[in-house]
């Protein structure tokens, strides 16, 4: 068979979607998929290189640059699921309850909390980043810490500091159970976030294998990939909602689970 | 000062080198140590010197009316090597870690080392790196150093082997300095030499045994000297 | 290999440029690194010469769990002192997670493998006659081990560079238990993780270079010490 | 402590298992890496006889500059390969990126300066005699350049294994060129380091302990091979 | 066969060990090289076995009607260290090494070994570490490892210095017999023995030159023969 390369950004893979979607399209169609599991810079910068196929991220500016820059063609949404703020249960900064992440932010800055950030430039650092600024404020209180490590890491980390963070709910879902933080605000509009899957720009490059890869593109956004995406459950919750075509509502975004 | 009982020792599963029921020395002789290559002399200098533990038998020194006790501590007891291990680094900084363990210091150990350089005909080499020596050399610095620590029993093995006529003279003279100090002193060695025949007493390894002779008094028989007869 | 040029360039400009941000990491990597060679070095010397001159049943075995220690990744380290250190393990009321004193366990854990089979293999190459020769002319314990360190100290300083080598290149147990928080346990190799995760490889080469040309200094500065001299190894 | 112990038992649940998935990514873990060491030690035993035994001007530059490479984190040669490899790199062409190959020559850069550092190290201390003795007996020069490696083949084991356990360990390159792609390029330390971005940290050690076993089994068996003896150092 | 002119070496800063002006040798006579210690026939013997490179003039072999060339090709030469180094080996390994370098096999190599070590009174010892060998049997062996190729030209450097006396009658014996199958032997020694005394011919450094002598014609005059007399 042959084969497709697609870089994705580590919290899609590692909830399982993939393993879960992928093998379905393998059945019907003569391609073998490599996932190249990566953050979400690096796997824009796999593209622009030519190294994959196509892309499936979350960083709607980048993608954007992207694809303006000519690096990318054919871009689609293809889901989305949102983004939450946890902390400790005890919640000592007392922002718990709320779905105004902008004044949670700019509480937790007022009160000098503990908030670890991904400070890496990923799609959820550029989110924080927002929010910040909608916020008024410049994160550099003293209890500010910028880690520069993946969302599971800065999730432990979260949890040995018994401080705040802002995590996509996948990875939240997926390490919960190991984690000592719940869940402090959550439902904001503010807080949604898209999945795009997008070609590399076959004139760019040659031995791509374009042809393969809008295939694949083309089958995410179809009627099976999108409801195999909607029935997908990590650990019971549901956890992408499938967004193509539409121009997604960011309200649905939010609350269903 | 020195009783031997029972000893033996052997390698691997052959047979003892030697048995030694007893030997008594009151380390006031010279001794020269014979016996054939493979015979076990330097075997025999290690376990006295306590390098080794022997198979079999108990060694017990005596030193200053103490109290008969293993091999004492080194310092006192010097066996020097056969062939003889000298430190990395120049022929003066091998006699300066001497002294460093002595715990000289300064213009005293200066002296002493440029002194015992002279001594050894070694002074022209003091900076040049010691294991660029020749060999005969070598040997010499060896003995400086030894003879820097004026130990109480010395053990040589073979000091004379690769030495010139002048330089066996000389520590000739060194040795029977050494022992009017009252050091005990055993030095083997296969050729006859000016040393060898200032020994007197003699211990002959042979046919599995330690045959003991006193030379002064005659009791050894004039032996047919190899090379030199 | 124009964009690699360019990269090389970027490096040297970072370098020069006196970028306090960059000197700090440059700081905080080489404090924790050199800190815990010089922690890790006098007891792997003891143990290497242990395993190197004492005759003990079951020392070939110990000899090769060391060697098997050198094939430990650097983020199971990580992994394991992380819970230990975590709130929730034995050592958490510690507090040492996220600092810089974890960093350096950390690495005295990595370093300690690699140095104590180096230090073994050349202390083991001293000729036996050296520790008995030093014992006799009147040097203890300490002394003659100090001398046989002496002798073999080419491979010491080889032992210890190889060592530094790997704590000042290692990222994994870093990042895990330092955080790579910046201003406090950021190092040049979390820094260049970093970049990489963010698909700035340029930057990341950059800031490699950097390690490199400190370590080459490092390197040169050690070489002009010891004299660039050579051995003498006739017995 | 109770949930490393866990661990533990986990690690060994999972060799014991047989689990495929698992054989399969230690398969590629010891394929590519012991590949790598065999490819790496011919030209490093030739490179380091001659830092150890010709005079050449530049001579200690050019061990500062191998000692200096032992520093060279892995992801910065990780980066390096990817701009080569990578289709819009020079040597893009060749199609090697995301490939067992790409690993294998990463790996090879990885292990050659610690391979030469540590062999210079060991050849250096072989008594200059040595090689005369032999060359006057009648050996070639090939012959009394193994003569030389016998001579030091307690270094030279010492310096296989631990250039084998720095790469069997590195995940930065291995990840980076290699993609860490699923029954293709993933090896051990890959899927640690996957494992600990899900935050899987227990099952990240216990893969960890597999990896350490197998290393263990590796260096018994190398133990046993060259007898457990100890050199004879007297000259 | 040998032919020196100018010939002159030294170490560092320090004045030339000594000069050679011109020596010619035919390699006939059994020849005695003798010298203080650190006079330079450790020097000199590298040298001429080109293994040192001199500072100043010229070395030229002749061997087999050849032209005269610089030292000739390891193996047909060869020079015996004064301290032989021993492969890190049994006893018959390291004669196993020299047999697999001359390209012997099997049961040739075997016997060939077998038959050099019973003639060095090494058979007992063949399966021994050669480093744990005693002092007079490491010497056997060097002696032994190098009679196994039978070279055109020899050259001991103190080979008799920690031999018995019955090694030295079987090495006297050994190196005759060679000389009369045409091998140029040169060999450096401090002690008289039955060796020496079969020597032919005597180079004896000296104030920083080479005095030749023909002993068997008696040009050499009867010296003071050192610790012998
Ligand atoms: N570690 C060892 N293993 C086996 N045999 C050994 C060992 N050490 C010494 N021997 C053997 O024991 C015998 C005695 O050795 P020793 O060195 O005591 O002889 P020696 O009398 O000093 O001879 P030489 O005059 O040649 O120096 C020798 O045959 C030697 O080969
Ligand atoms: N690499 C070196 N650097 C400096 N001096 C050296 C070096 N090698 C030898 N020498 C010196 O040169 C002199 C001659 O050495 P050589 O070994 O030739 O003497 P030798 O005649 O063989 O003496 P011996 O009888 O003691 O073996 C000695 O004084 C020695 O210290
Ligand atoms: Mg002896
Ligand atoms: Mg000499």
């Amino acid at each position: 068979a042959e084969i497709i390369r697609l870089a994705t950004t580590t919290s899609t893979y590692n909830s399982g979607l993939l393993d879960y979607l992928l093998p379905k399209f393998e059945q019907d169609h003569p391609y073998q998929i490599q996932v190249i599991p990566v953050g979400t810079g690096k796997a824009l910068r796999l593209g622009r290189d030519g190294d994959v196929d196509l892309v499936l991220t979350h960083a709607p500016a980048a993608e954007k640059a992207f694809v303006d820059a000519g690096y990318g063609v054919e871009p689609h949404g293809v889901m989305y699921n949102d983004f939450v703020i946890v902390g400790p249960s005890d919640d000592p900064a007392g922002i718990k309850g709320g779905d105004d992440a902008v004044k949670a932010l700019a509480t937790l800055a007022d009160k000098n909390a503990t908030f670890v950030s991904r400070g890496d430039d990923s799609g959820t650092n550029k989110k924080e980043n927002h929010l910040w600024k909608a916020a008024g404020v410049t994160p550099d209180f003293s209890n500010y810490k910028a880690a520069g490590q993946g969302m599971g890491a800065v999730l432990k980390m979260t949890s040995e500091l018994q401080g705040y963070t802002l995590t996509d709910r996948g990875t939240w879902l997926a390490m919960k159970d190991n984690l000592d933080l719940s869940i402090l605000v959550e439902g904001d509009t503010k807080l949604f976030n898209p999945y795009q899957v997008i070609l590399v720009n076959p004139e760019r490059y040659k031995n791509l294998n374009t042809e393969g890869a809008r295939a694949l593109a083309q089958w995410l956004i179809s009627d099976e990939g999108q409801t195999l995406i909607d029935a997908f459950r990590l650990k019971g919750k549901v956890l992408f909602h499938a967004s193509a075509g539409e121009a997604v509502d960011p309200s649905k975004a939010v609350g269903a689970n | 000062m020195l009783e031997v009982s029972r000893l033996s020792h052997g390698f691997g599963r052959r047979p003892p080198l030697w048995e030694i029921p007893h030997l008594r020395w009151d380390g006031r002789s010279l001794v020269h140590l014979r016996g054939d290559n493979g015979s076990g002399k330097t075997t025999l200098l290690r376990l006295l010197a306590g390098l080794d533990t022997p198979r079999r038998g108990t060694i017990r020194w005596t030193l200053d009316d103490g109290a008969p006790a293993a091999p004492p501590r080194f310092g006192d007891l010097l066996y020097l090597h056969q062939q003889p291990y000298l430190f990395d680094t120049s022929v003066a900084g091998n006699l300066r870690h001497v002294a460093r363990w002595q715990g000289w210091r300064g213009d005293d150990a200066r002296s002493r080392i440029a002194s015992m350089l002279a001594r050894c005909g070694l002074a022209d080499h003091a900076r040049q790196h010691a294991r660029s020596l020749s060999g005969g050399e070598r040997m010499r610095l060896a003995l400086a150093r030894a003879w820097l620590l004026s130990p109480r029993v010395l053990l040589l093995d073979e000091p004379t082997a690769s030495l010139d006529r002048q330089a066996i003279d000389d520590i000739t003279a060194l040795i029977l300095s050494l022992r009017e100090t009252g050091c005990a002193i055993v030095l083997s060695a296969h050729q006859q030499s000016v040393l060898t025949e200032r020994c007197d007493a003699e211990w002959h390894l042979e046919r599995g045994g330690l045959q003991v002779g006193d030379m002064q008094a005659g009791i050894a028989e004039p032996r047919p000297l190899g090379a030199d007869s | 290999m124009h964009e690699l040029m360019a990269t090389m360039g970027k490096a040297l400009h970072l370098l020069v440029s006196f970028d306090p941000a960059l000197w700090e990491i440059i700081g905080v990597s080489f404090r924790v690194s050199l800190t815990a060679i010089l922690v890790a070095l006098p007891p792997a010397l003891l143990v290497a010469l242990v395993l190197a001159r004492v005759a003990f049943p079951g020392r070939w075995l110990a000899i090769s769990l060391v060697n098997t220690f050198m094939a430990v990744p650097t983020v199971v380290v990580g992994l394991v002192l992380f819970m230990l250190l975590s709130r929730s393990g034995p050592l958490g009321e510690w507090q040492l997670l996220f600092t810089q004193r974890a960093m350096v366990i950390g690495q005295i854990i990595l370093a300690s493998p690699i140095l104590i089979a180096m230090l073994h293999s050349s202390l083991q190459s001293i000729d036996q006659r050296a520790w008995e020769t030093a014992r006799q002319l009147g040097a203890g314990r300490l002394q003659a081990f100090a001398m046989l360190i002496h002798e073999a100290r080419f491979g010491v300083i080889a032992a210890v560079l190889a060592a530094f080598g790997r704590i000042i290149a290692e990222v994994g147990s870093a990042v895990m238990i330092g955080g790579n928080i910046e201003h406090f346990t950021r190092t040049i190799t979390t820094a260049i993780a970093l970049e990489t995760l963010k698909g700035e490889f340029a930057q990341g080469i950059a800031l490699g270079m950097v390690l490199l040309l400190l370590a080459l200094l490092l390197n040169v500065l050690l070489g002009v010490m010891r004299g660039r001299g050579q051995q003498m190894v006739s017995a």
